[in-house]
């Protein structure tokens, strides 16, 4: 049931120390998600955190703030106003973290692919370590879709964060080409 | 039925309306000059539709002008009225009805931000709320691509799947 | 004294959605706030004129994330009445059981909601997981949990699947018997009331002034201001229901509204599932040929309905070709996120900040579209 | 309201520390994942077998999430395109609308709904029967006739009514009033599966497109692009386009033909020849010489004039057209129709050399003296015979001869031809109903009733002509004896001829698609007092010289040509319609308008060289 | 004092994390099971902190990491004082005030770190947990003085040698019942938990205090917060439960009370901080004046 991209790196050796390992254990059981709705698949979120689904059985739970969340779920479509707002939520975030794209927007661009608001490829701008199809994925996909970041992590195989941080000057790149400035102007509208 | 045909032979009787239309039996829109709509508006509140459901634009970019259609809404009768000008597309500029119906700042903020209408009299609608670094003309504006203006800064995904090398080409 | 700059949302907990609100706040107290909407701008009303009026049902459910059907519905009327299409009287049925089932959906869930912001967590636990059950119902219905895509313009989209009014019933019977568990929990805990009671007043010249609908407005002004009762739309002039309203409106009235409407949807549904005539067709075609060709005859025209959030409207012009012209959204809590939250948040305590918002009503997605 | 609160309220909901909990057990959400609704939009499925590659899903789709994708170990054929739609799973939006007008009931959407990689690629897929990760689950949401979103049934189109139509020979259809017109259009979903199909590769789409868009001048200039006999194939072609047609999986095709007739009927005069007449070039150094005025040779002008050449068309008969003038019954391509089409052809300047059979009044080797290439469309008009007992009496009429005679005798300009009161007809194919419907129509008008027997091998589902002619056949009061096949032509002492003598057969679809017919030893006897057989023709090759033919390459009577109608050995002479492939006017059109780029490019050739 | 105390501190440390952590973990479940649901895993508690501590963090000053340090040593000091039912690591210092002061420094230790973060909602939070600390200290003071005043002790131990052996009646709690609601409703005031947790609620002011803290920094945190918890459980459970005969029967205790504190949490919201602010200055200090008076004036309950 549960399809893990083939040229993941299984049968690589496993050059990680055995502390490393000891701290992948306790990372995979232990995810910590940013309490962001960025999108329409956040809908799904819900009912996944709370009593039908319960999340928590997998050690996961929802925290207020980015210094303290583990993955960042991008939940569908990113506008280029969010993606800013993304992008420094992401900075903030503790080292090791990862990213979930959830649904087709953030593949593709989804239904608004021609849209002028909303950018289509989710890991041009941060690394992405697992997506989950559907629009917008149902709990239970979203669950095993975990389920899987899980298995990655203990494997050592969610490193998006170390992607992220050689191929920097890559990903700025982008993001400069998208968003103009990645600068959020929060006074701009006052 | 009636009562709107009252309601228009009443509006009739005190101002100029330009064309009238019922899309519907609890619905009607008018056309008018623009330099009617603020005493329109003003009599149409006073006589009960207190509520300003909405007002926005429309492009009719064929005859080279903007819509304004502001729609009041009577809860008491139920009846929408759709009050409706044009505006020169070239230099689209109205005044602000924000003194009439506070509740219109931010539909008019959304027009201008949208369509590119200034309305004197609301200075705060010149910021956009919406749209953040935009550097392109009004979005919603007919002749504005929106593919065009996606592909440039976004880019779509180029797939390389197996089957495509497999079987044959995309077409 | 300096004041302090903060921000609630976009990534607040106490946000609901994708939403900002920029807080000047002097000790607790708030002195200025700025909405900052668009962050899930999508540019919807453009994309919908690029797409064929059939098309467009993939993309109207997700103007308002918490609360699709009201969109197709709206949507489905606006071209029924340019058409002038005459849905059939099955259909209506079928539409008002999924509009009133969606209603309890969104209300369950802001119900429980309230947990959010006051931490009372066990309340929203609780409500999604019921409110889960509906999407169970409408999984069976429609195909899909969230977005629907089942109310199209001309009738429903299939017809029900057999055996679903038990369930449907078995759901209200459940319902019904968990409410006044709600109740105990919620509206009976003595510190909701000292939470709700009294704060985040919404006089009736604000409602006028902004322009608020839905259960601010009638808790306001103590008129039965209910598009479902001032014009009704689908068979809603042929069930029996109330619609709560009164005179004082503050944060705890509001809330006790929910379940009081909860009930009346639920009536409306048993009354639906009996009136409603057992077979016959549940569409007809909006226009000839095949769906890649259906035009809508030129025109502009205002469906409106009653949203859980008040008056929700597009206005929808037509050209007559295969694609909308124009569809404009009017978003039912346009009025109180945008300038009710610039004017009349402040004085509040940041505490009730995300109370604000959520009694209030303030759902994202539509107002940033 | 009464007031209440209270703190022990809340501690009620302590009740649930020992009741169970709601929650989904791990079970059913990782190993086996609750089952989706049944009619639930997971992932998509494609069954190739039926699925024809029209493209309608890629179409519709509001998140252009789907493209169709060649596949090369599947071949073109009518009503096919060898394409599958593949899915991207970044764009869909699940919404359905793919399997709502899906065409061949061939896509649908399966319960699963589980997919998570981290390679962005394994989100682009080609819908296969079993799902995006080959693992059986079961349908989920399906087209119904509620959620169908195509228009399958064709809109009435205005007709004589039966009675009396079999009195004269009025034309049966009259054509579609402009909100039908309109209505049918709209039913057409451009796929383009019938252009490919078409002989000619008719822009069918895009002309449909302009009767739905109410631009009947673009309309007529796509339909001269590929075919300037539109008129006429507006009324008979054997429209394999709607064989093709896709709304035809389903239900009825779009009535391509009686579109392309609308447009041609419902532009105004002055308008159709502006745009036709745009079309054509100044004169330049060149001259071809057309044997034969009838479809192709006509098509073949026409293009060679856009392309500037002088043209000389020679035809046998004192009209052009050829088997259109002279083959085709008044009653389903009215003589107006055919002028009109003819003349167009005159007003660019084509020499039009009536009365001139080459090879009797003109010399083939005169032609050629005269002209930079040659086209021959000479067309079939020796009749065949069936292989039967005394097929060789000189009573048995062929259809060929009479068509020509009924057909000037319908637009008077000849006398009624002779027949009988009690008549068979010998065929199957779409000629032979042209045959049985004139006779029937002339004994009407002679002798007030109808007594034709029709005699055919196969049942009605497998005959060769198309099904509308056998059901008008039938009411216009023909006397179907299907299932028969003639075995001997009845001759009496008097060597009169009396009946035919026909084996009763059985007829069943073979593996290949073909209808296999088998026959008896038992026989029977039909009486009649004409026999009329029209069962196919040849060509006559009279007029090349002796040398030629022998050094022709033939196929069966047919001439062998290069894709571009060019003969082979003979660069100068191009060659088409029936004495090439047949048999319908369409291929002939088509073979005119390759025929014509062929020469143009052999005579730009030339004068480089 | 000996080397032996040390051993016996450090011990004490031990036992006392993994006891409360993994009460907490139950606890967790327990809260599930109100919320219809079946919850983690009874030792995720653990694999929570340890995941903190395996993550980088950023640090923003050297005020914000030295306050994090002060705390955690401050409130690890105050652990081990704590007796757990007869054992004891160091005899005769578990008096109520010393416990209290170190406890403070623990809180201010964090307070200081946390505004150092420069974060406002840190700000905001830290001024509402000192807030809330001076709303429930004044209730309790007032009632802990009139119980030394009492009982002619301050330490921990001793209050609960003086419950022993008459029976669950002889606890304290039901002695002085109007001193017992007041000792619950402090307690529930300095675990933080609904609804006196305005100083951390999530929806307000974004989990306030913590706000800036992350990795290692945020497991620093988890720890101290599973200390202090237990301390001020202990002491409730030593002044008014009887504490412990054995260390069994004190744990058991302890983990009930816990559990008490917790669904009642479970089934409230929270108060604003100035509603309970507000709350702990009428109800409570009413009654802890009341309970004051009725011990000194009629020593009512004393025996």
């Amino acid at each position: 049931m549960k399809i893990i991209s083939n040229n993941s790196k299984t049968d690589k050796e496993d050059m990680r120390k055995i502390w490393e390992k000891i701290g992948d254990y306790f990372r995979a059981n232990s995810i910590w998600m940013k309490w962001y709705c960025t999108g329409c698949g956040a809908i799904e979120l819900p009912p996944t955190m709370t009593s039908r689904f319960d999340m928590e059985r997998l050690g996961m739970g929802p925290m207020a703030t980015p210094r303290q969340a583990d993955v960042l779920l991008i939940t569908g479509y990113l506008s280029s106003k969010t993606l800013r707002r993304i992008i420094y939520s992401y900075e903030q975030m503790q080292d090791p973290k990862y990213v979930v794209g959830f649904g087709s927007c953030t593949i593709n661009g989804g239904i608004y692919y021609d849209s002028y608001a909303t950018m289509k490829q989710l890991d041009n701008y941060l690394p992405v370590d697992l997506y989950i199809a559907g629009c917008m994925p149902r709990p239970e996909a979203v669950m095993n879709g975990f389920d899987t970041l899980i298995s990655m992590i203990k494997k050592g195989e969610a490193n998006g964060w170390k992607h992220y941080k050689e191929n920097y000057d890559w990903y700025s790149r982008n993001q400069l080409h998208s968003l103009g400035e990645v600068y959020v102007k929060d006074e701009f509208h006052e | 039925m009636n009562s709107m045909n009252s309601i228009y032979e009443n509006l009739k009787s005190k101002f100029n309306i330009l064309g009238v239309d019922y899309p519907d039996d609890m619905q009607m829109a008018i056309d008018l000059d623009e330099k009617d709509i603020h005493t329109v508006i003003v009599y149409l509140k006073s006589i009960g539709y207190t509520q300003l459901s909405m007002l926005t634009c429309v492009d009719w970019i064929k005859e080279g002008v903007f819509q304004l259609v502001y729609i009041v809404f009577n809860w008491d009768n139920g009846i929408h009225i759709l009050v409706r000008t044009k505006l020169d597309r070239e230099n689209p500029k109205f005044r602000t009805i924000v003194e009439i119906y506070p509740g219109a700042q931010f539909y008019e903020r959304d027009v201008h931000e949208f369509f590119g209408v200034e309305f004197e009299g609301n200075e705060i609608s010149y910021k956009n709320l919406f749209l953040e670094l935009w550097d392109d003309m009004p979005p919603m504006r007919k002749d504005f691509d929106p593919q065009k203006y996606s592909d440039e800064k976004y880019a779509a995904r180029e797939y390389k799947s197996k089957f495509i090398s497999e079987v044959g080409g995309e077409k | 004294m300096k004041e302090v700059k903060l921000f609630l949302g976009p990534q607040h907990p106490g946000m609901h959605g994708n939403y900002s609100v920029h807080m000047y706040v002097d000790g607790d107290i708030i002195k200025k706030a700025y909405p900052l909407p668009g962050m899930l701008h999508r540019g919807f009303e453009k994309l919908m004129e690029r797409r064929l009026w059939m098309g467009n049902i993939a993309l109207i459910p997700r103007i308002c994330v918490v609360e699709p059907d009201i969109n197709e519905m709206v949507y489905a009327m606006g071209i029924e009445k340019l058409g002038n299409i005459e849905v059939p009287e099955r259909a209506h049925w079928i539409r008002m059981i999924i509009l009133e089932l969606a209603r309890i959906a969104i209300h369950l869930m802001s119900f429980g909601g309230i947990g959010g912001p006051t931490g009372l967590y066990t309340a929203s636990y609780w409500s999604i997981a019921d409110r889960d059950l509906i999407l169970d119902i409408f999984e069976k219905i429609t195909g899909a949990r969230v977005y629907h895509m089942y109310i199209v313009a001309g009738g429903v989209r299939k017809d029900l699947p057999e055996g679903i009014e038990e369930e449907i019933i078995g759901l209200l019977d459940y319902l019904e018997k968990r409410l006044p568990e709600y109740e105990e929990l919620i509206l009976k805990n003595p510190i909701i009331h000292a939470r709700l009671k009294d704060n985040i007043l919404l006089p009736e010249e604000v409602v006028w002034e902004l322009g608020v609908t839905g259960i601010g407005m009638r808790s306001a002004v103590d008129k039965e201001y209910d598009i479902r009762k001032v014009k009704p739309y689908a068979r809603y002039d042929q069930v029996e229901f109330d619609v709560p309203f009164g005179p004082y409106s503050d944060a705890y009235t509001r809330v006790s509204y929910k379940p009081i409407e909860i009930r009346q949807s639920i009536r409306i549904i048993r009354q639906s599932l009996e009136k409603m005539p057992k077979e016959g067709p549940v569409r007809v075609k909006i226009s000839t040929g095949s769906a890649l060709r259906w035009t809508v005859p030129a025109g502009m025209v205002y469906p409106v309905i009653e949203s859980a959030r008040g008056e929700y409207g597009y206005l929808m012009v037509s050209d007559g070709s295969e694609m909308p012209y124009r569809i404009a959204v009017r978003g039912a809590s346009y009025p109180q996120g945008l300038l009710g939250v610039e004017k009349y948040l402040p004085g509040h305590r940041i505490d009730d900040a995300s109370l604000w918002m959520d009694t209030m009503g303030v759902c994202a997605p539509e107002i940033d579209r | 309201m009464t007031v209440d609160k209270s703190v022990f309220s809340p501690i009620r909901a302590w009740k649930y520390l020992i009741e169970k909990p709601v929650t989904i057990p791990k079970k059913l959400v990782f190993d086996t994942p609750r089952e989706a609704s049944d009619n639930y939009r997971g992932f998509h499925i494609n069954d190739w077998t039926t699925c024809v590659g029209c493209g309608i899903c890629a179409e519709i789709c509001p998140t252009n999430a789907i493209n169709m994708i060649e596949i090369d170990s599947l071949e073109q054929s009518t009503g096919n395109k060898p394409e599958r739609p593949a899915i991207d799973y970044g764009r869909c939006s699940f919404c359905a609308l793919c399997v709502d007008i899906c065409t061949s009931d061939s896509l649908s959407m399966s319960k699963e709904y589980i997919h998570l990689s981290k390679d962005a690629d394994t989100f682009y897929f080609l819908p296969e029967s079993d799902g995006i990760h080959q693992i059986d689950f079961d349908k989920g949401y399906d087209r119904d006739e509620v959620s169908e979103l195509l228009d399958l049934e064709r809109y009435e189109i205005d007709e004589t009514p039966i009675e009396g139509r079999n009195e004269s020979f009025i034309e049966i259809i009259r054509g579609y009033s402009k909100e039908m017109a309109i209505a049918e259009a709209s039913r057409c979903v451009e796929c383009g599966v019938c252009t490919a199909t078409c002989p000619a590769n008719m822009n069918i789409p895009e002309y449909i497109r302009s009767v739905w868009t109410e631009n009947l001048e673009e309309g007529v200039d796509y339909l001269y692009k590929t075919n300037p006999l539109s008129n006429v194939c507006g009324r008979v072609c054997t429209h394999t386009c709607e064989t093709a047609c896709v709304i035809g999986n389903r239900g009825t095709p779009v009535a391509i033909r009686w579109l392309k007739r609308y447009i041609v009927d419902n532009t105004p005069k002055e308008d159709f020849e502006r745009v036709v007449l745009s079309n054509v070039s100044e004169k330049i150094n060149g001259k071809v010489g057309i044997i034969g005025g009838g479809p192709a040779g006509l098509s073949c002008a026409y293009y060679l004039r856009t392309m500037g050449y002088e043209v000389d068309i020679y035809e046998e008969r004192a009209l052009l057209g050829g088997a259109v003038r002279y083959g085709v019954p008044e009653y389903r391509l009215p003589e107006e129709s055919v002028k009109e089409d003819i003349e167009m052809i005159r007003k660019m300047c084509v020499n039009f050399i009536t009365n001139t059979k080459v090879g009797r009044d003109i010399s083939f080797e005169e032609i050629r003296n005269t002209h930079d290439a040659i086209f021959s469309g000479s067309g079939n008009w020796i009749p065949k015979k069936l292989k039967v007992i005394n097929v060789d009496h000189k009573d048995i009429r062929f259809a060929t001869k009479f068509l020509e005679e009924s057909r000037d005798y319908s637009r008077d300009m000849g006398r009624m031809p002779e027949f009988e009161d009690d008549i068979i007809v010998i065929g199957g194919g779409d000629v032979s109903f042209d045959v049985a419907r004139s006779l029937a129509r002339l004994q009407k008008i002679k002798n007030g009733k109808i007594n034709i027997k029709f005699i055919a091998r196969k049942p009605i589902e497998f005959l060769a002509a198309d099904q509308e002619e056998v059901v008008e056949g039938k009411e216009e009061g023909l006397e179907l004896r299907l299932n028969r096949s003639p075995v001997e032509i009845l001759v009496d002492e008097n060597n009169k001829v009396y009946g035919v003598k026909v084996a009763k057969c059985t007829s069943k679809l073979s593996e290949n698609g073909k209808a296999k017919t088998t026959c008896s030893e038992e026989t029977e006897e039909i009486y009649a007092k004409e026999v009329f057989m029209s069962v196919g023709s040849d060509p006559d090759f009279e007029y090349f010289s002796k040398e030629m033919m022998e050094n022709l390459e033939m196929d069966k009577n047919k001439i062998i040509v290069e894709e571009n109608g060019q003969v082979k050995g003979y660069p100068w002479l191009f060659a088409g319609g029936d004495i090439v492939r047949g048999p319908d006017i369409i291929t002939a059109v088509a073979d005119g308008h390759k025929a014509a780029i062929g020469i143009d490019e052999y005579l730009y050739n030339r004068e480089k060289i | 004092m000996n080397i032996m105390n040390f051993i016996y501190a450090f011990l004490l440390l031990v036992f006392v994390f993994l006891f409360q952590t993994s009460i907490t973990g139950i606890n967790r479940k327990v809260m599930a099971r109100l919320q219809r649901r079946r919850g983690p895993k009874w030792y995720q508690q653990f694999i929570d902190i340890f995941k903190a501590m395996s993550k980088s963090s950023t640090t923003h000053g050297w005020i914000f990491d030295f306050g994090v340090i002060m705390a955690l040593g401050g409130i690890m000091a105050t652990t081990i004082l704590i007796p757990i039912g007869p054992f004891k690591a160091f005899a005769d210092v578990d008096n109520i005030f010393i416990v209290s002061y170190l406890l403070a420094v623990g809180m201010l230790g964090m307070a200081m770190s946390a505004s150092g973060s420069g974060n406002p909602w840190a700000s905001i939070g830290v001024s509402r947990a000192l807030t809330n600390m001076l709303a429930y200290d004044v209730p309790f003071m007032v009632l802990i003085v009139s119980f030394i005043y009492a009982f002619k002790t301050s330490s921990l131990s001793g209050f609960a040698a003086l419950q022993q052996g008459a029976g669950i009646l002889g606890w304290n709690f039901f002695r002085f019942p109007l001193g017992g609601i007041v000792a619950l409703i402090c307690l529930q005031g300095m675990l933080g938990k609904k609804p006196f947790d305005s100083f951390i609620a999530p929806a307000e002011i974004a989990s306030g205090p913590m706000v800036e803290y992350g990795g290692r920094h945020l497991g620093m945190l988890f720890l101290l917060h599973e200390f202090s918890t237990f301390i001020e459980v202990s002491i409730i459970v030593h002044i008014f439960f009887g504490g412990g005969a054995t260390p069994l029967e004190f744990m058991v205790k302890y983990a009930l009370l816990y559990t008490f504190m917790n669904i009642i949490s479970g089934v409230f919201p929270r108060f604003k901080i100035d509603q309970a602010v507000k709350f702990y200055y009428k109800v409570p200090l009413a009654l802890a004046f009341i309970q004051g008076l009725i011990i000194i004036f009629t020593g009512l309950g004393v025996s």
